[in-house]
């Protein structure tokens, strides 16, 4: 990307270009976030629903959205399925080939935390956020195509608060959590209850 | 064929297999001694078992037991073999010979469970990485990447 | 002066195939959708007509990689090679009677000869991205389009027997309409070995999706890719130009800026048989691929050619 | 003979239903050795039943065979009701058997589609695909999930069906078969589909019988063994269907016998519809904590992909000792090296394609 | 296009190919343009697709979307179910449409509150709770002792491990109610013109009598025997319950204002047609007078006696005169076990029971058989009576025959006998096989009805008989049965005398008490389960001890015990989650974690986690959730931008279940919990 960041740059740098930056972000947002082409990286179960979404009876291709086979024509890698530590390295490597600005959506629960797989098993990856920096996160197991659909039009949200200027990204409209609040949900031994 | 006729066919065509032979769960099962396991198998695909449906294996704790599921096209019946094996000496013979599809079968189990099969023309592992430690479904395994579910019944 | 115009008009037809190219996509994306019970593009633009609006700048600022074992001169400068003979080539298509941007004797010639340089592009591409599956794409496309020209220009060349002229305005002029029944069967070759030539689906193997993931051009992303994707739409509306002029004699019935239209709506049907074809078979094999164009296509064309011969002997 | 290339197929790759890779010895662009290298998807889960009560497994099979997840639920239910000594009411075997041969058709539409992705005719994945999403509708009506079930339980189903169900579901039965019979005309009938097919990965009956082939790959190879109807379980012996067989054993027989399973289960589904009697759809009594006495089962049932077994080993405990699920699509992708040698690499994933594998009951 | 279904047909070998030479090529060009067409004519037609999100789908009712939470303990009370007499039915019935009924409440037949009491006495309100039952359950104390408890066996605690000890909580409610009963016992003001008489104060009429007297008529009851109680005070024995426990209900209910007269035959002392004139109704709760004797040979000897002389012999003269004999009992209803028991602690030597049934088949409860057996009776099963033998007029043995079955395919008492004969040595022979109403005396005189077999004539749903103004209730009505049975029986039968007191039909707008049918549980293995989680075990007194004589045999639970054992009652169906964790532990994968405090006062559920991140969404929570508390949701748009979002707390959980999104946004605040009061020690 190392044209466009040249540009954003020098355009934040000079005086004046903080216009021509503002519009061209606006142009760029626009058109990344109607254009997401998918990486349909299904490993499992969530690959159903991820062919059944740009299938006939759900068609992402109205969004704009079309699943390509090869990472270098993709936006946005879509983990759907569990991830094991075999299959892992391979992901990251097709994260890697993927052209920057990309994004990562993990599909399905198995993709966010391993899901029904957190336990007991030795060969899952608790969750793709492990090795890849996941945009937006769908629980599900599966999702729904509809959750499939639903994240991508979240993306675009957070598509839209990008810059071209390093480090000038808006802040999203979210609900993060405080910093430094305790994560929640965290497993402890089980007890303490008269059941 | 019933259960019963299986038995008694059986025992018309290999006596020696008779004694080992006994019913659980409506299913005929063949216990024999590991080292007798290629032979008994081999009399039992002469028999008309022509297919090997399972090979799979059991960690009992001090042994493991290897269960062989077989299936009779012509009889329509199905037989289980088991044999055990020690834990520390954990080798049987292979029955690839007799049928090709326990070759990735028993690649399975060598993967899961470190049994050793004399004989088979290409084992390594299947499932698991190259580079991995252990057999997993030993009883005994242990690894660190396993967070034990709370135990919550 | 000449070298002025011909840039201008190479402008003009970059930017024509480029307008084309993002239209015909859209085309395609709802010729597919509807073939396959589905809607297609429809969130920008009336009916997503614009939704390629979106898709460019998109691409035009995607990274430009460069894979790490490619030979990186060829590797950034084969998609221009691609991209340009389809451009070049369309300058020889008579637009309307009595008009072509470029009016040459040997148009028909120009036409066929030109594009045959993308092969070395695919070829060079392909090479260049250092990737088995590219390779085997890069290899498969040239078989596959050095040995299509072959039963293409047979089947062109029954049209210009009966026009008597190697120029496309000539050709167009010398036009009748009986020519259609009796070029019908060079007419399907063309069609079928233009598919070919553009490395579409039935014949889209060098970038079989579900072999090779992308082929040859598996590796380029950005505006680099687009260009490829470009050439294979320019393509194919060039053809489908150069088709309509041919076997459905241009502008005819209409002349001037009709004329024109006409060519258009004609070419228009030609693509989307393109596309409907693309969308109901399935893909061939290399081997038959080979084999359907030097046993069936070729000696087709032949026949084709001596009927036509016969038929002018007759006359 | 030239240089031989290796080529590297996945693990992620549009054609390999999943994630299998497949290292491929090419020699131009015929395949010398084609070397399945399987365990993307390995999850542990035989090792994960170990330390879940005997209900809470249900949900892992449903992750096994995600294509079929009734099936996998089916064949466990099976084994622990042989261990438990359950007996299931009679209409929950009828349903049993009518979500199964829906799943059936669910998931021979996934093997059709896909057979016609690989050859490159998308849309008629798109057509069968289009099909496949009635039934899973009529599963989402019926048990609220689209794809992990969760339905057949240990004594019975879960839920009875729900209000006019039965009545969506012969709408769906009637209009099925003619359904297929295009996509018939359009995939199979079609000459390009057929030069890619026939005669691409043939199997012999012997080794079919041989390597454990079940299901359509054993089929294609005229392999007449169906457990529906061979070793009957359930209420299976009730109803007239026939066993569609091939004779060639290759790619085309494989995939084309899926379609007219597809009819044949429709006719199933219509006979267990007018035999369907109301009454209980569960065992009655069964506790939450299901602890068979000490023992070990086996139980198997003809899935979409072939015999499909699970093996249950009880200590007496509510949790399984050991469960061992014989996988067909396992045993069937074993074939796959011996099916692709000689042919070109475009015909191996055809191949690939036609065994139908589903890589959550390969690896497990 | 359209082909019939008739006419695809699967072909006998899949493997098609093209036909030789030129029709073989007209067949692939024929192919090509059949998949043109194909295409084409599917182009035309209107796309599947949803457009979302536009169209949003509409989910199926069983949809397994994110959880969400009805209720839960500490912000949302517990309804109690308590209603007024006459329209109990419907408040049942709606509740059973409603699928909100509990099954304990549902399984009763007189539809006691079990899930109150629990509640209440959790809450340690348990004179509260006691007042709750004894709104449908007229002797708490009484039947916290006796009765078969239906509620227990449709507990849902049956399916998780062990039901919850209702039944010695109703006891333990009673005994904790005596404290305070003084103050809370006063005479219910009396509204009405009109009064009602009631003939018998066994558990049916009293019912009956407290339903009127709380709709403010005047009650006036009679009782032929010197203490009032019915069949509880004649029939039941002493052992199983206390006669201070009977009267001091009963006495609690005179203090109502109840006005009682004993040792008042109606029939001899004072006609009925006297009582017709007096009162504006009468209820005729009489019971059942006598028992069956078989017309076998010998059946007319000295030893042989009846069941109800029997037990009436022990509980008032405590001496039933088998000090040293064998007594032979023939039948294997409780009646039987209660006999075979009193046989025992009157000295008798060998006790044996005889019944047609299997021992699996016994229509005894089995809980009764076990103590039976554990205190030395001998059970012979599969035997019907064939002659009693005598010597001299008296009996010295009994033939049986062997039973093969009892019943028939269709369920219907059609006993079958082999041949095989045996003897049993004996000096006493007790028939247990029944007993029957003996009206002739009562009803002299007036125009009510007996029919052949002499039985009253009476409308088994509305409880009127033949005469304007006389309504039935209990045993009398319904032939033996239980005492909570009868209990129902005398609501329903005090619902028809509201009405006809206030001029109202008797069948207008009156529900028929439903009868759910709920599953029968087998035994569940609880060798897992932790001990908090088991039923309170109720100290019993030791075998050998108590067949000696009539001390009570159950001891009673204590107020620690009583509230960990309602503590565990779930109160199914009420919608609002209890932190019963059952949900916790059926999640496959530990995605939920659950916590309450159960400090009486301060109850309150304190933690509830889902890890939306692990859930499986398999349902089964949701499934077995007793309360219904917890349900799926339609909500499908479950997208995030922070895994730690996908965590939903208590107050997300009970965030709104409509709508398609669960974004955590529209999360409440978890709602906080009451500051549990001090509890005095």
């Amino acid at each position: 990307m190392a044209f466009v960041d040249d540009l954003g740059a020098a355009l934040d740098k000079t005086p004046g270009g903080g216009i021509i930056l503002t519009s061209l972000d606006a142009v760029m947002d626009w058109s990344r976030g109607k254009s997401l082409w998918m990486m349909p990286m299904g490993t499992a179960c969530c690959a159903m629903e991820l062919i059944a979404a740009s299938f006939s009876r759900f068609d992402f291709d109205r969004h704009g959205s079309i699943p390509r086979p090869d990472p270098r024509h993709c936006d946005v890698m879509v983990v759907a399925g569990t991830i094991t530590r075999k299959m892992a390295p391979a992901v990251q490597r097709l994260y890697d080939q993927m052209p920057d600005p990309k994004w990562v959506i993990a599909m399905g629960n198995c993709a966010v935390s391993g899901g029904i797989f957190y336990y007991d098993t030795y060969s899952v990856v608790r969750g793709v956020d492990e090795f890849l920096p996941v945009d937006v996160y769908i629980a599900g197991c599966p999702p729904r195509p509809e959750s499939l659909q639903d994240a991508i039009l979240r993306l675009r949200e957070q598509v839209s608060t990008d810059s071209i200027a390093p480090g000038k990204s808006r802040a999203l409209k979210s609900d993060l959590p405080a910093p430094g609040s305790p994560r929640k949900g965290e497993p402890s031994t089980p007890g303490g209850d008269a059941g | 064929m019933n259960i019963n006729e299986l038995r008694e066919h059986l025992c018309s065509e290999y006596p020696d297999l008779c004694p080992l032979f006994s019913v659980e769960y409506g299913d005929g099962v063949l216990v024999v001694d590991a080292s007798r396991l290629h032979d008994a198998a081999s009399d039992l695909r002469d028999l008309g078992f022509d297919r090997l449906g399972m090979v799979t294996a059991v960690d009992t704790g001090d042994e493991f037991e290897l269960v062989y599921r077989l299936q009779s096209r012509e009889m329509h019946a199905g037989i289980f073999v088991k044999a055990r094996v020690a834990r520390d000496i954990a080798s049987i013979a292979s029955v690839t010979d007799l049928w090709p599809a326990a070759n990735w079968q028993e690649r399975e189990v060598y993967d899961l469970f470190g049994i050793t099969f004399e004989g088979h023309p290409d084992l390594r592992r299947i499932l698991l990485t190259d580079d991995w430690v252990g057999h997993p479904l030993r009883k005994d395994y242990q690894d660190d990447r396993i967070i034990r579910r709370p135990d919550y019944i | 002066m000449t070298l002025l115009w011909g840039f201008l008009w190479g402008v003009a037809a970059v930017a024509t195939i480029a307008g084309g190219a993002i239209l015909g996509v859209w085309w395609e994306r709802k010729v597919s959708a509807r073939i396959q019970m589905r809607y297609g593009p429809q969130q920008i633009g009336p009916f997503g007509s614009l939704q390629m609006i979106a898709d460019v700048p998109k691409l035009l600022f995607k990274e430009d990689i460069v894979p790490a074992l490619a030979d990186k001169a060829i590797f950034k400068y084969a998609p221009l090679f691609v991209f340009g003979p389809v451009a070049v080539s369309m300058v020889v298509i008579p637009f309307t009677a009595g008009w072509a941007p470029l009016n040459t004797s040997v148009g028909v010639l120009f036409f066929l000869a030109v594009p045959s340089i993308e092969v070395i592009a695919i070829l060079l591409s392909a090479w260049a991205s250092h990737n088995t599956l590219s390779t085997l794409g890069g290899l498969r496309a040239t078989a596959q389009m050095i040995s299509y020209e072959v039963p293409r220009s047979l089947a062109v060349l029954a049209i210009v027997l009966l026009a008597g002229s190697l120029r496309p305005l000539d050709v167009v002029a010398a036009w009748r309409w009986w020519w259609m029944p009796l070029t019908f069967v060079a007419f399907v070759i063309y069609f079928v070995a233009s598919i070919a030539e553009m490395n579409r689906g039935p014949f889209d193997i060098p970038e079989a999706e579900s072999e090779l993931v992308a082929g040859y051009f598996a590796d380029y992303s950005g505006m680099r890719w687009a260009s490829f994707m470009m050439a294979e739409y320019g393509a194919m509306i060039a053809a489908s130009l150069f088709g309509a002029a041919l076997f459905f004699g241009g502008g005819w019935p209409f002349g001037g800026a009709l004329g024109v239209i006409t060519l258009i709506v004609k070419a228009i049907l030609i693509m989307t048989a393109i596309m409907w074809v693309k969308w109901t078979f399935p893909r061939l094999r290399q081997d038959q691929l080979m084999s359907f164009c030097w046993k069936a296509l070729t000696p087709l064309a032949l026949v084709q050619l001596v009927v036509v011969g016969v038929v002018l002997v007759w006359l | 003979m030239t240089e031989q290339t290796i080529v590297n197929i996945g693990p992620s790759h549009p054609s390999t239903h999943g994630v299998c890779r497949v290292v491929v010895t090419l020699d131009g662009e015929i395949v010398t050795h084609a070397e399945p290298i399987i365990g993307h998807l390995h999850r542990g889960i035989e090792k994960m039943a170990e330390n879940r009560t005997y209900l809470q497994v249900v949900p892992l099979t449903d992750r096994l065979d995600y294509v079929g997840s009734m099936y996998a639920n089916w064949a466990y239910c099976r084994a622990v009701e042989r261990l438990a000594g359950i007996r299931v009411p009679e209409r929950a075997e009828y349903i049993r058997v009518i979500v199964c041969e829906l799943q059936r058709i669910a998931s021979h539409m996934m093997g059709i589609g896909s057979t016609g992705a690989d050859t490159g005719a998308f849309t008629a994945f798109m057509y069968a695909f289009a099909q496949r999403d009635h039934v899973v509708e009529l599963f989402e009506a019926l048990c609220g999930a689209r794809l992990t079930y969760n339905y057949v339980r240990p004594g019975g189903v879960s839920m009875d069906l729900p209000e006019g169900w039965v009545e969506k579901c012969r709408a769906f039965t009637a209009q099925h078969p003619s359904a297929m019979l295009e996509l018939d005309r359009l995939l199979f009938g079609n000459v390009i589909a057929r030069a890619r097919l026939k005669g691409v990965g043939v199997l012999s009956a012997e080794d079919a019988v041989a390597w454990g082939a079940s299901g359509p790959t054993a089929r294609g190879s005229g392999v007449d063994w169906d457990l529906r109807r061979d070793d009957p379980y359930s209420v299976y012996p009730r109803f007239d269907f026939q066993v569609p067989l091939g004779e060639n054993g290759d790619s085309y027989d494989r995939a084309r016998i899926r379609l007219w399973e597809c009819v044949e289960s429709c006719k199933i589904i219509d006979q267990a519809l007018d035999q369907l009697e109301p009454g209980l759809v569960k065992a009655e009594g069964l506790p939450r904590l299901l602890a068979p006495r000490p023992g070990d089962a086996y139980d198997h049932i003809e899935s979409a992909r072939g015999s499909l077994g699970v093996y249950l080993v009880s200590d007496g405990t509510p949790r399984p000792y050991r469960m061992k699920v014989r996988s067909p699509a396992f045993c069937n992708l074993a074939l796959l090296p011996l099916l692709a040698e000689g042919h070109t690499l475009s015909d191996l994933v055809v191949i690939l394609g036609s065994l139908d594998p589903v890589f959550g009951e390969v690896d497990r | 296009m359209a082909v019939k279904r008739e006419d695809i047909i699967t072909p006998a070998t899949v493997s098609d190919e093209y036909a030789p030479g030129a029709k073989g090529f007209l067949q692939k060009v024929s192919s090509l343009v059949t998949g043109l067409g194909i295409t084409a004519r599917i182009s035309t037609e209107k796309p599947v697709t949803i457009r979302y999100p536009a169209e949003k789908w509409t989910v199926s009712p069983r949809w397994r979307g994110a959880l969400h939470l009805r209720g839960v303990l500490g912000r949302d009370e517990i309804p109690l179910i308590r209603h007024a007499s006459d329209i109990y039915n419907g408040v049942i019935e709606d509740l059973y449409k409603g699928e909100r009924l509990p099954p304990c409440v549902g399984n009763c037949p007189a539809n006691v509150d079990a899930r109150g009491q629990g509640f209440l006495v959790a809450e340690d309100r348990i004179p509260e709770a006691y007042e709750l039952v004894r709104d449908r359950n007229i002797l708490p104390g009484v039947l916290g002792r006796i009765c078969h408890h239906p509620c227990e066996t449709a507990c849902r605690r049956n399916f998780y491990d062990e039901p919850v000890a209702i039944r010695p909580l109703h006891r333990f409610a009673y005994e904790e109610f005596q404290k305070v009963a003084a103050e809370r016992l006063k005479p219910l003001p009396i509204t009405q013109k009109q009064s009602v008489a009631i003939v018998g104060s066994g558990p049916s009429g009293l019912s009956a009598a407290y339903d009127l007297m709380k709709a403010g008529y005047r009650v006036v009851m009679y009782e032929r025997e010197e203490r009032p109680g019915g069949a509880l005070n004649t029939g039941v024995p002493a052992y199983r319950l206390p006669r201070d426990v009977l009267y001091s209900e009963i006495d609690g209910l005179v203090a109502l204002g109840l006005e009682l007269h004993c040792g008042i035959e109606v029939g001899k002392t004072k006609p009925l047609s006297a009582l017709q004139r007096e009162h504006d109704a009468v209820l005729l709760a009489v019971g059942l007078q006598e028992s069956r004797i078989l017309p076998i040979p010998g059946h007319d000897a000295e030893g042989v006696i009846g069941a109800l002389e029997f037990l009436w012999a022990a509980n008032h003269k405590g001496e039933t005169g088998v000090r040293g004999k064998r007594v032979f009992v023939i039948g294997g209803g409780n009646v039987a076990v209660d006999v075979a028991r009193c046989a025992l602690r009157t000295g008798a030597t060998e006790v044996r029971l005889a019944s047609l049934e299997s021992s699996e088949e016994l229509p005894a409860h089995p809980w009764e058989i076990e103590e039976a057996l554990d205190e030395g009776v001998i059970a012979t099963c599969s035997v019907g009576p064939e002659e009693v033998l005598t010597e001299g007029g008296n009996v010295v043995g009994m033939r049986v025959r062997e039973c093969l079955s009892v019943f028939d395919e269709t369920g219907r008492f059609a006993p079958k006998f082999g041949e095989g004969l045996s003897d049993f040595a004996c000096d006493v022979v007790v028939f247990s096989i029944g007993q029957a109403a003996k009206l002739d005396s009562l009803i002299a005189g007036t125009e009510l009805l007996v029919s052949g077999r002499g039985q009253l004539v009476v409308d088994g749903t509305h409880f009127t008989t033949s005469a304007a103004g006389v309504f039935a209730c209990g045993e009398v009505v319904t032939g033996p049965g239980s005492a909570i049975g009868s209990i129902a029986t005398g609501h329903e039968a005090a619902t028809s005398i509201l009405r006809f007191l206030r001029g109202e039909s008797l069948t207008e707008d009156r529900t028929p008490r439903p009868v759910p049918v709920y599953a029968k549980y087998a035994v569940a293995d609880v060798s897992g389960v932790e001990r908090s989680r088991r039923r309170s075990i109720m100290p019993m007194a030791r075998a050998e001890d108590r067949a000696k004589d009539f001390r009570p045999v159950e001891l009673g639970l204590t107020h620690q015990e009583a509230m960990i054992e309602a503590a565990r009652c779930l109160r199914c169906q009420s919608e609002i989650c209890v932190g019963c964790t059952f949900c916790a532990r059926t999640c496959p994968d530990y995605a939920i974690q659950v916590e309450r405090v159960d400090e009486p006062g301060g109850r309150c559920l304190t933690r509830y986690d889902l890890d939306l991140s692990k859930c499986a969404f398999c349902g089964l929570c949701a499934e077995q959730c007793p309360t219904n508390a917890l349900t799926h949701t339609g909500q499908y748009e479950l997208s995030f931008f922070h895994r730690d979002l996908l965590i939903f707390d208590k107050g997300e959980m009970l965030r709104s279940g409509e709508g398609t999104r669960a974004t955590g946004r529209d999360g409440v605040m978890p709602p906080g919990c009451p500051v549990p009061p001090r509890r005095e020690q």
